[in-house]
């Protein structure tokens, strides 16, 4: 392998922000696979046009993803990416390492992969980027070693994340950390044998602020909330916010969204009207020191949050206002199996849950899972009168 | 056999004491400094986290380093943040300088917290994806040299800015709710290799993949017909049948859509919408579309109230506002046409000239 | 061969000398009571207008009547309003209050200005619609009745509520945007007679006139089969192909949504949003469904802040506090499924319990 | 004819609001039409059914519609109804008349029909309600020597209807009266010869009060706007509104959408921000005497109003954000013509013009009615990623 030079890449080394060119070169330094990653990656940056080939499945045993296969479509020029696989391995809930545990991890990869991680992956994998087809289930082999499992791919569980959560957030209504943890053990099988007709992702926020995006990406999300009454500490507010100059008439009053806190200036007391907030965690938020979320938490599930393809993205909805989350989560589990079973039954290839909803019905799908239809579901009631009556209720109503 | 199926490590075995004593029970937390956080247990004790920008590509020098210094200061202990930025745990509060230190002195930035423009989260581009229109590595880090200081909090904003970079629509990441968000996008139809699709193609497959429907199956050439009219140019075809080609160097290119955001604080969750429909794929730094972000940065910044995110701004000025204010020309792209696109037109007289 | 397209009679020569005088100079006007509205011009002249409500289905009598009323007290001018009150136009000042007087003692009611229930926009019903689910003539006789006070101001309101009724879903009038609207709906789907579809049924207009695509031809009969599941029982094939039959006595019934707006005042014009799926058919005087409509306008007048139309409060209060406050139950038939439907999915955590 | 028996109806003659079978019994007393339209519909109301059957065109010469066709179901029993056909006749703009004028139309229908009158239908005609084939052709040529014709009916221009407008208010933006007048006489053809695909609704509103509901049912609608700066007039605040115990920032400053207005309570002055003002009549219409619209007055133009069958309600939306309307209305025709046109060429029958566009995509149309894309035309742009390049587009754009 001669030492080709990369003038387009160079570029990138350039400026404050850590560059992943110089991470390359690091890696390339004793890596050949990784000097290739930075030659073909040149090409690209000359041509405009990605250099990895359509199609290939690699795998290892006993998995039916965590693998990701992919294949240098000019493996004459750069054969040491010829292969260049990438491992999902699923990360340890709410991204917690220690030295020694990173340690190992980067122990495996220098002696079977490229050397290059993505901490983390989109999903929240430990993304070991690139290594060959014969590399791979030694590498697994030996993550399996020092305690590292696969994440999911294909048309399957996929690996589950959260936030922070109660580790490390007085926020968290629930635990993440340990919810992923249980739910992952629990669902290994359907992580790691592709068995859907495409993704189903989970995630766990602890909170409406939604440190991990959850709502947006994932069909199923877990997110705190209570049900009781926010905690506030009116001595708090005066000593560490008002008489420090903080606005609460502009910064919290006028922004929460339903308008249900008002400031007496006064006594210096902050008033709420319990049943109206909508636990959108603002004033919270602004001051962390005197507002605390209520005492009996839960969570809140919303069902089909994905990007565009194939149907338009969405947002995950309210499907269940409020859960209790205890473990072992066997309400939740029940409710999941229900979930994945109705679409295991109907959904067409490719199709996201949000998509076989869109098309069969929400209530249809609510039937299905069990669930009674609730205001907190929708935004608004139906404005055009296509209104479907099943027989049985034409019976039951007049 | 190997052993399988038996998860990652267990968390509750990689925090540290103070975690595992105060786990449930943190009271609130502050900023002493940016890049700081001091977070403060019901027990009274205390645990700072020290957030460090990762370029998320990395080396096994940089997790041995990361490692080595995770040791120094804070026992070993460590996590990664949902942006990828790495976050030091450190537990005695006598460490929190030194650190800081000696990551100044290595030359790594510390910051992303509160009001900023923290790590862009980003996907893999021709690194490693055979979808990639372009590269989302070299766009994220152009971008982040450009807005560093809004990083690390040197020059203050009215709320967050979350920046997203995918390489192509699929949008591996929240490119769909973020406050900007950079997507590589084609503008030419996919070329069918008739040939090859009527050995490989799973025709019925690849017709469903169609999000317009502009997938025809061909009966006389075993093959499929794309109506050129009805094509978005989405891809998702050539994901399905890899006898079609959609890759343009010459056309391909880059699209800035702005103002969405995930957190229910205040006002709902809100997808991005289309800002910029093309800024070209100029490599190794793409200064078309860098200076596209800071712009949106930099006219957001100077209008917004108090605590306004990018969406929640456009919101109160209205599009029409936001098109004039950032002087970005309005055109046919911007006008929705996919299913819902009705509920996108302004069905009042309420608009701003 | 008889004269044709010559237009309706010029108006110009219909309105009353101030009219004419002022036309376009108006400056204010005020209601000096209800009922009565008072228009000043820039050149200080002065009309009143006092506004009768009528059945808007009338005899010649009628016609007859108020026209003499007319020459009595306002040169013969009069004009009719959007919502089909009759408006008598007053130059001379000192007529009103006879005109007033007159009409009291006629029995005929006066008002409907400002922040009332003016008179209902209905349809043609029994009387003379093939469609027809029920009678709105008779369901907003029923209605007025019992909220008449409204009408004339005796009893005050937080804002103007409008509403609508027709007796299918057709909805010949606004109410798809009415604050509050009474619509003639089926809940049973369309019963074919194939025998004769396979004689006069133009069958691809008969599939195409679905919203829910649930026809499909049948070549077998020569005719149509519909899926039970996916028919909405809209009626709207029973307009295209008269071998669908629909009506259906024992099981047809009422709907009553809520919330929708014209005005562009303040907030955007709203679509009406379904409250009630169903109330019997009770004809003649429906009082399940006057019951309903006086319970919807009680719990706002109630709850709604000054100047809060129906769908200004519920948007400021949440549908789900709407169904807790009026005690409406939610079922099935509230969620939309129609092809914008997840456009109406709450994607945000922000609900009340 | 016998003398039957009413009770479900009488009914309906209880109770202070005006009662319509009081006023089908006023006309019942002379004419048998009118006596057998109260037995048919006595009947309706034991059964809850409707006794018209479906179909039956009839028609009066040089037109094509105009008139509705209607049979009983019931020929035998209501043998005065077998024939009961409706007549359309096109209202005065404005809705204006005078005694003489009304009566005028009283002695004809009197002549050839049940004495039955909608004043006025939905669309805006005069509704006569009920008469034979036969009278139809009489009715109309004595309707036209009174100075009355027919509206529209069918695959045709709708008659068009408007608010009261400059006639008698002081906040009309446009003549819409006079628009009207104007446009009735310009497409009398369209109107009487339906030959388009479904009906087509033109509807004008002053201003966007939208007392005549245009946008929500017209396929066109014309609402008045003005362009630049509302008038104040701070003395009439202070004194009709402000010092008669007006609370001018709770009903109005903090309910002007575009938070545009403040007030100034030590100056007793009112200010703007005019470019941020939407003008939504609100501030306006709480303080008549005080408040008026601005001086350069012209029209948005609102496309595609309509309700649900077949795709679903819309509410028009912004078409033109601004058009003088001026006589003879040039501009506003031109492009009438070409949004006919568009919609003739394309349009599916019974495929009102939103759900052709919807169908076609709203730039498509845009495209052929020569029309910018603006952003007032819409809420907010895209947010999926599926976006149309023509190739002229990309050769155009880098
Ligand atoms: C690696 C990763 C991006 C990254 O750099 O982080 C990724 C990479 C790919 N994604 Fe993704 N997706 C990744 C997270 C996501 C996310 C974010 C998330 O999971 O939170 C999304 C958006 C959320 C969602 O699922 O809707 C996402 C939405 C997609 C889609 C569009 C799915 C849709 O329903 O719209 C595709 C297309 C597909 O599946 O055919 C896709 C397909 C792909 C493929 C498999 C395309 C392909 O066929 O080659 C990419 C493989 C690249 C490679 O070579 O490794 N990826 N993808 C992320 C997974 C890492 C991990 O396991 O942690
Ligand atoms: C560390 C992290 C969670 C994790 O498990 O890794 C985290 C941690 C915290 N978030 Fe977050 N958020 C984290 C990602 C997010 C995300 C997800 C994302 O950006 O992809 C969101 C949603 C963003 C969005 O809406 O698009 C998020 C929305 C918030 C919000 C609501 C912001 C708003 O819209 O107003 C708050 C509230 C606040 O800042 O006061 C918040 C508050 C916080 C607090 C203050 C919570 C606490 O009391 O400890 C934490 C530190 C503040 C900070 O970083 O500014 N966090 N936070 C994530 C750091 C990412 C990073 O490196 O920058
Ligand atoms: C006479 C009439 C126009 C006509 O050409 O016939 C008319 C006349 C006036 N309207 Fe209207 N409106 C008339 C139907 C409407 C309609 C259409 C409808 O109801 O079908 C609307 C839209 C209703 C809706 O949004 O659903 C309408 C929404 C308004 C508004 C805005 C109301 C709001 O949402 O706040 C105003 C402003 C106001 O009341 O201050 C208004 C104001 C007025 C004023 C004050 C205008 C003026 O300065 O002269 C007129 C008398 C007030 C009144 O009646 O309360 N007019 N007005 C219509 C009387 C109908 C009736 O008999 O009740
Ligand atoms: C008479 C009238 C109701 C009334 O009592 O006032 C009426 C009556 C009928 N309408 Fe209508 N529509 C009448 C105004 C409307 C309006 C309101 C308007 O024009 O402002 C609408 C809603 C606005 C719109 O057009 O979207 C309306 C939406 C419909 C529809 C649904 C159209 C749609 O696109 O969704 C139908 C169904 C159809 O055309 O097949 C319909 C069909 C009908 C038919 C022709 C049904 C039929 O085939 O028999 C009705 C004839 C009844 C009869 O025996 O006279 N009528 N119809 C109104 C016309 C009187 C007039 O000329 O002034
Ligand atoms: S989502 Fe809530 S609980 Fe989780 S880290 Fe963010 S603020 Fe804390
Ligand atoms: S959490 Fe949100 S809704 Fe509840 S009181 Fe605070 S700001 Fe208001
Ligand atoms: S965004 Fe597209 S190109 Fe980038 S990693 Fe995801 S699928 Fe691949
Ligand atoms: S690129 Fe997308 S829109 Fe075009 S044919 Fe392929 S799937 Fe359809
Ligand atoms: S609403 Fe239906 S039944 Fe009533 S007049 Fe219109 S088309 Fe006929
Ligand atoms: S009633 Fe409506 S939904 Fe049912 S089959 Fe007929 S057209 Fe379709
Ligand atoms: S729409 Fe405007 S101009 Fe017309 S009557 Fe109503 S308030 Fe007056
Ligand atoms: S017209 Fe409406 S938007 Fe304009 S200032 Fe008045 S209240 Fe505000």
């Amino acid at each position: 392998m001669e030492d080709k030079k990369t003038p387009l890449l160079d570029e990138l080394e350039k400026g404050d922000w850590p560059s992943f060119v110089t991470e390359i070169k690091k890696a390339a330094a004793t890596k050949k696979n990784a000097k290739d990653l930075l030659n073909q990656l040149e090409k690209s940056y000359g041509e405009n046009l990605g250099h990895w080939k359509h199609g290939g499945i690699v795998g290892v045993k006993g998995y039916g993803g965590g693998v990701v296969g992919r294949y240098s479509d000019s493996p004459e020029e750069f054969p040491d990416v010829a292969e260049f696989h990438t491992v999902r391995v699923n990360q340890v809930a709410g991204f917690f390492y220690t030295a020694d545990k990173l340690r190992q991890l980067a122990d495996v990869w220098d002696k079977y992969g490229s050397g290059l991680y993505n901490m983390h992956g989109s999903t929240g994998d430990i993304i070991l980027l690139g290594t060959t087809t014969e590399n791979l289930q030694p590498c697994v082999d030996e993550l399996a070693d020092i305690g590292f499992d696969l994440g999911g791919s294909g048309g399957a569980m996929r690996t589950l994340s959260s936030c922070v959560g109660k580790a490390r957030c007085e926020k968290a209504c629930i635990d993440a950390t340990d919810i992923i943890r249980d739910l992952t053990l629990h669902y290994q099988n359907e992580i790691h044998r592709p068995a859907f007709g495409y993704k189903f992702k989970i995630k766990v926020a602890g909170c409406a602020n939604d440190c991990c995006a959850s709502t947006a990406r994932s069909d199923l999300a877990i997110v705190g909330t209570w049900r009781d009454t926010l905690r506030i500490d009116n001595k708090a507010i005066r000593e560490e916010y008002v008489e420090k100059g903080f606005n609460i008439v502009d910064r919290v009053i006028v922004k929460c969204p339903s308008k249900c806190l008002s400031w007496d200036a006064e006594k210096g007391v902050l008033n709420i009207i319990p049943e109206d907030c909508v636990r959108c965690m603002h004033c919270i938020n602004e001051m962390p020191k005197a507002l605390r979320v209520g005492t009996e938490e839960g969570a809140t599930l919303m069902v089909g949050g994905k990007v565009a393809i194939v149907k338009g993205a969405m947002i995950g909805w309210v499907l269940v206002p409020f859960m209790k989350m205890e473990a072992p989560y066997t309400e939740f589990k029940d409710l999941l199996d229900k979930i994945i079973d109705w679409w295991a039954e109907h959904g067409k290839n490719r199709e996201r849950i949000s998509e076989l909803i869109e098309r069969m019905g929400l209530v249809t799908f609510l039937k299905a899972v069990d669930l009674k239809p609730l205001p907190q579901m929708v935004r608004e009631p139906r404005s055009n009168p296509y209104i479907y009556w099943s027989p049985e209720e034409v019976e039951n109503n007049g | 056999m190997a052993k399988t199926d038996f998860g990652p490590p267990d968390f509750r075995e990689l925090i540290p004491p103070v975690i595992k004593e105060n786990y449930g029970k943190w009271k609130y937390h502050e900023v002493p400094q940016q890049g700081v956080l001091r977070h403060v247990s019901e027990s009274g004790a205390v645990l700072h986290s020290v957030r460090m920008a990762s370029p998320r590509l990395v080396s096994g020098d940089f997790i041995r380093e990361i490692s080595d210094i995770a040791e120094k200061y804070c026992d070993g202990y460590l996590r990664f943040t949902t942006r990828n930025n790495v976050e030091f745990l450190v537990s005695d509060a006598n460490n929190v300088d030194p650190l800081l230190d000696e990551l100044d002195d290595k030359g790594y930035l510390v910051g992303g917290i509160g009001n900023v423009i923290s790590n862009i989260v980003h996907t893999q581009g021709w690194i490693h994806c055979k979808s990639a229109v372009t590269d989302a590595s070299g766009i994220t880090k152009s971008i982040m040299d450009d807005v560093k200081d809004y990083f690390t909090g040197k020059i203050a904003l009215p709320a967050r800015c979350r920046i997203a970079v995918a390489c192509c629509i699929n949008m591996c990441g929240a490119c769909h709710c973020s406050d900007i968000a950079v997507v590589g996008i084609h503008r030419t139809p996919p070329r069918i290799d008739d040939e090859l699709a009527s050995k490989i193609c799973e025709i019925p497959n690849t017709v469903a993949s169609c999000p317009t429907g502009a997938i025809k199956p061909n009966p006389r050439t075993k093959s499929v017909t794309v109506n050129q009219e009805k094509c978005m140019m989405c891809a998702n075809c050539t994901v399905v049948c890899p006898a079609m080609k959609i890759m343009n160097p010459a056309k391909d290119g880059v699209s800035i859509w702005v103002g969405g955001k995930v957190s229910n604080a205040r006002t709902a969750p809100m997808f991005s919408k289309l800002a910029i429909p093309f800024l070209p794929n100029n490599a190794p730094r793409w200064p078309e579309v860098t200076d596209a972000v800071k712009h949106l940065i930099e006219v957001w910044a100077v209008n917004a109230k108090k605590g306004e995110r990018m969406g929640e701004w456009i919101g109160r000025i209205g599009w029409e506002r936001f098109f004039t204010l950032t002087d970005l020309p309005f055109t046919n792209q911007h006008i929705d046409d996919f299913t819902t696109a009705k509920t996108t037109f302004r069905s009042t007289t309420q608009f701003k000239f």
